[in-house]
């Protein structure tokens, strides 16, 4: 496996001159590698977004340092950084520039000057990634919350990034449109072999993921599989966040002598224990 | 907004231009779809926040972005709303009118946060408007009388935008956003 | 997702004029602007109309539309050609009403006048009609390249314009759900007394400018992890093309202002 | 005091050529002290009905009846004030409505504007600010330095603060996390039953309406079309899925438990706490000796 970012001891904060308010994040270390999707939770204020900041070279840390394929992010070196990440952003109106779906898509691939017949090609492929193709002159005041993500998306894929990051790229969509975006990027990941780090505080979908850190205070936490993570239980909830479903249906049942083996992430697990343990015997 | 130390140079320019985007927006919707019912006769009454938008922006933030947000507001405003022919006209007007009380406000270190400088920035602009219009609609017409028909609508504006623009102004300063 | 945006008069179509380069369409239209200043006798003014209306036809726009559009001056066209009725003394007079005298160079003068007036309404509202506020943003973006050269900064000129156009609808449904929400809370820019309604105006604002703020940030961040550092080394998606008819019709058009010219008495 | 909507319909942008009939001849009655929840796919018309029920929307035709005012179409409607005084709407996003210099003055903006004397409005306020959770040093920060949690409650103790009777909530937890939401919830629900607050929520989280309401309405394409209590409604998968909508998490659970069970629970359970006690009953007891 071959590490693609990291963060070594980062601490940042945006009020460097007033020492008594809390860093925004504050002594933070972690390693992706290439291929994983890893999520980020932590309640409101917890740092995620500052991260997502950090990791793009919109902010530079003041202590520590982030890693790009083991390349020191600087500020000489930050252009050519951010065209090999694409971020969205949570609010799906703030982050469109263009006037139409293809105009915005094209939009990074015109500022690194890539030629027009390159272009079009690449807009129209990245349009078809996230199946949007048939709206390529819709205005965007035309368009769903989850379409306008899906746009987004298609802008940074049309610069063939190594890593999409998602700052609570769902936050502000109904249900069809959280599941049309999550779907969109589970399948890119298969498609294109993408490194995904989704900000999120949607326990659900944090559960997609290979690797979860938990963010308190600016602070890591906790790092590890889903399972690990919510093992912790009460921490969670008592950091602001909750227990996923199959989980907090598991503690409720024990509470009730229903007889269980063990601790479920997803809502099959637990249907089966329960049949195993307490009908099929 | 952010610290000092995060931001490169090109960034702040990005934040400004969009910024005088947003203003431009600002002064359209104003012009186009906030209205006040006012018991004045003409347009039954409904008067619309063009004018004070356009105070409002050049007050705070100077002669510049007041002479952008004043020319391109309004002259879009003409041209999405078909006065097309104006437009042109409107655009060096109130973009002169923007930079006029932009210049003002600002002038002396006030910053628009002076009371008297505030009124006299637009008190001072409304002749420049309205002999702006005169002129053009003068070449426009072939006439020197009927553009004189435009002056008391053009007053009216500019009365209600001075009414409204010069309390908002107080209450925005107070932002933790405009300090 | 809401369908809310009722300005703008851009009718999409597929018409000859609808086809053409938006630079040659500015183009155009700025010429005849001076055109039209060059007829002064009858011939002059048949054939401005002729050319006005053949345009109209080319564009296949209703002429609902272009009637339309002329609400807003209409009353403007009347007063000029009364105020000409009645303020020219030349020539023969028409009509006596003892009071009242209609000379002949009035009428001629207010016909005139209001024709041109007319003419130059209807050209302008061409260009609106059948071309975006954006394709008109591309064209003038390109017209006023070589003013590059005096440090017009052209290119964020047009992205400036391009943005705003862009968060006009955000803005307005914005505006829209504030007004509601202060409303809700007591405060209506519609009713009441003429003082509450004033003071209506500063809880619409602030949050309105607020509201701005935040997403001029929340943009210029996007924009910036797309990688935008200004206009330099950019290329552009949108190209215009320059066809054989745009040159074809400034060329009739400068023949049209030459004729006028040997025409004009 | 009892809302009611008879053949409502309303259409945005009318008579222009961008005119959307948004509601379809909505009948819905709304009785005094009920949690009633509305709930349909996107764009089903929940926001613009909610609008009528303060006459911030006037229907194109039919009435609103808010307690014993009757709103009709083509009717003027005067003094709109005191129903909006009664009926109060927390919007989404409420934090974009402050304004003021200081979040005391913001609270006590709403019920200034309604005839409130100052020192009532500040008694109000000094309550409210604890109960949404906050403590009382925060009434004099400007609310545009307080983090987005914060701002949402000062925004909804703005809106409680007019003493509405009715409270609408148009999705109030958007953007929250988990907890924040939970709090949020918990709030409107406590005030319902303490104060007995008739309370309509407007939202996307089945989980929310099953939880919390008494009573759902369903909107589809602008239509009201189901009412009902809602173990009712949520058992119905095929009625739902006609409307875009998916059963909450709970109940498509409990029917998972079923179907491996091969038999039906006593009910339909809307809490996961009922739904643990009646596994624990329906599991065979007997045999965990054997
Ligand atoms: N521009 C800024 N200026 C000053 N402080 C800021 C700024 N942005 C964020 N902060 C502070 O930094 C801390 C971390 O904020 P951040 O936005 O990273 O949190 P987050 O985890 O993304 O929260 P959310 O879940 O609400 O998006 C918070 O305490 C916040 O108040
Ligand atoms: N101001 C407006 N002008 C024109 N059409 C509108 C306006 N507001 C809403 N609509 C349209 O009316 C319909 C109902 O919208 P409404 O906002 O009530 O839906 P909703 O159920 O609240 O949706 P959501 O779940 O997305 O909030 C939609 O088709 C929408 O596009
Ligand atoms: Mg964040
Ligand atoms: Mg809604």
């Amino acid at each position: 496996m071959s590490e693609i970012l990291s963060f070594n001891q980062v601490t940042y904060s945006y009020t460097p001159e007033e020492p008594h308010t809390r860093n925004a994040v504050e002594d933070v270390s972690f390693t992706i590698n290439k291929g994983e999707w890893i999520t980020i939770v932590g309640h409101n204020g917890s740092g995620k977004s500052t991260m997502a900041k950090l990791m793009s070279g919109l902010l530079m840390p003041q202590q520590g340092e982030i890693r790009i394929k083991r390349e020191i992010l600087t500020e000489e070196n930050i252009w050519d950084i951010r065209s090999q990440i694409g971020i969205v952003f949570q609010n799906p109106d703030n982050q469109f520039v263009g006037a139409t779906v293809q105009d915005d898509v094209a939009f990074s691939l015109e500022n690194n000057g890539v030629p027009h017949e390159e272009m079009v090609k690449r807009v129209h492929n990245a349009l078809r990634q996230v199946k949007m193709e048939d709206f390529i002159n819709h205005e965007p005041h035309h368009l769903s919350g989850g379409q306008k993500q899906r746009v987004a998306i298609a802008g940074a894929l049309a610069m063939h990034p190594q890593i999409l990051i998602l700052d609570e790229a769902t936050s502000m969509l109904d249900p069809q449109g959280r599941e049309e975006v999550l779907t969109i990027v589970e399948a890119l990941r298969k498609e294109i072999d993408l490194t995904v780090l989704a900000i999120t505080h949607d326990l659900e979908e944090a559960l997609l993921a290979d690797r979860i850190i938990f963010m308190n205070a600016g602070k890591k936490y906790a790092e590890g599989t889903p399972e690990e993570i919510f093992a912790l239980g009460d921490d969670l909830v008592q950091f602001g966040l909750d227990m996923p479903f199959a989980m907090k249906m598991t503690k409720l049942l024990q509470a009730q002598g229903v007889q269980l083996v063990g601790q479920h992430m997803t809502e099959e697990e637990l249907v089966n224990d329960l049949w195993t343990s307490n009908f099929n015997k | 907004m952010e610290s000092s130390r995060s931001i490169s140079t090109s960034s702040e320019k990005t934040k400004d231009l969009i910024i005088t985007s947003l203003l431009i927006s600002l002064v359209f919707v104003a012009t186009f779809f906030i209205n006040i019912r006012l018991p004045i006769a003409a347009n039954g009454g409904l008067v619309h926040l063009g004018s004070a938008m356009l105070f409002i922006i050049a007050i705070l933030f100077g002669p510049k972005k007041g002479a952008l947000a004043g020319a391109f507001g309004m002259a879009l405003f003409d041209i999405l709303s078909g006065w097309t022919l104006w437009a042109p006209f409107t655009f060096i007007t109130r973009g002169l009118q923007g930079y006029i009380v932009g210049k003002i406000a600002t002038m002396h270190g006030k910053n628009g946060g002076s009371f008297i400088y505030n009124l006299a920035a637009i008190v001072i602009s409304v002749p420049f408007m309205l002999g702006g219009y005169y002129i053009c609609e003068r070449v426009l017409y072939g006439n020197w009388v009927i553009p004189l028909a435009s002056i008391p609508g053009n007053l009216v504006q500019n009365a209600v935008g001075l009414i409204i623009a010069i309390p908002v102004c107080i209450a925005l300063k107070k932002l933790p956003l405009f300090k | 997702m809401m369908e809310k945006m009722i300005f703008g008069r851009y009718i999409p179509g597929n018409s000859f004029v609808h086809k053409l380069d938006p630079r040659s369409k500015l183009l155009f239209v700025f010429a005849f602007i001076i055109v039209v200043f060059f007829a002064n006798n009858v011939v002059t003014y048949a054939l401005l109309l002729a050319f006005t209306l053949l345009v109209i036809l080319l564009s296949r726009i209703r002429l609902y539309f272009l009637i339309n559009g002329l609400k807003p001056v209409i009353f403007l066209m009347l007063f000029t050609l009364i105020l000409h009725l009645f303020m020219t003394r030349e020539g023969p007079v028409l009509v006596d009403l003892g009071f009242i005298k209609i000379y002949e160079e009035g009428l001629r003068q207010g016909m005139f006048i209001s024709m041109r007036f007319l003419m130059l309404v209807f050209m302008t509202s061409i260009l609106t009609l059948t071309t975006s506020p954006i394709s008109i943003t591309d064209g003038l973006e390109v017209l006023l390249d070589p003013f590059k050269k005096v440090k017009l900064p052209v290119h964020e000129l047009a992205l400036m314009m391009s943005i705003s156009l862009r968060f006009i609808p955000t803005l307005m449904d914005e505006t829209d759900k504030i007004m509601k929400a202060q409303m809700a809370r007591g405060s209506d820019l519609s009713a009441g007394p003429i003082k509450d309604r004033l003071k209506a105006v500063v809880p619409l604002l602030v949050p309105l400018f607020v509201s701005a703020f935040k997403r001029a940030e929340d943009l210029a961040t996007a924009m910036e992890v797309r990688g935008y550092r200004g206009g330099e080394g950019r290329t552009k998606y949108r190209q215009l093309k320059w066809m054989v008819r745009d040159t074809a019709i400034l060329v009739v058009l400068v023949l049209l202002g030459v004729l006028l010219w040997m025409l004009r008495s | 005091m009892d809302i009611q909507l008879q053949q409502v319909s309303y259409a945005y942008a009318k008579g222009t050529p961008f005119e959307k009939q948004a509601l379809h001849e909505v009948d819905l009655t709304i009785k005094s002290g009920t949690f009633q929840a509305i709930i349909g796919h996107t764009g089903s018309g929940k926001s613009t009905i909610l609008l009528h029920f303060n006459g911030l929307l006037k229907p194109s035709s039919g009435t609103v009846k808010i307690g014993d005012r009757i709103i009709e179409a083509g009717k003027k409607a005067k003094d709109l004030k005191t129903v909006r005084q009664k009926v109060g709407i927390v919007f989404q996003f409420p934090e974009h409505q402050l304004f003021e210099e200081t979040v005391l003055k913001d609270i006590m903006f709403g019920p200034m504007n309604f005839g409130v004397s100052e020192e009532e409005a500040e008694k109000r306020a000094r309550e409210l600010i604890s109960l949404v959770g906050l403590p009382e040093e925060i009434l004099d920060k400007s609310p545009f330095d307080l983090s987005g949690g914060q701002m949402r409650r000062v925004a909804i103790a703005g809106v409680l603060a007019m003493d509405p009777e009715v409270i609408v909530l148009d999705e109030p937890t958007a953007g929250l996390d988990p907890r924040g939401q939970k709090e949020i919830m918990d709030l409107f629900y406590t005030l319902h039953k303490e104060r007995g607050l008739t309370t309509i929520l407007v939202t996307h989280s089945m989980e929310d309406a099953a939880r919390y309401a008494d009573s759902v309405a369903i909107m589809h394409e602008g239509r009201c079309v189901l009412t009902g209590d809602p173990r009712t409604i949520f058992s119905d998968r095929q009625t739902l899925a006609q409307f875009r909508l998916e059963p909450p998490r709970i109940v498509r659970f409990q029917h998972q438990v079923e179907k491996m069970m091969g038999k039906t629970l006593e009910k339909v359970c809307l809490t996961e706490e009922e739904l643990a006690v009646e596994i624990g009953q329906a599991i065979p007891k007997g045999r965990e000796q054997q």
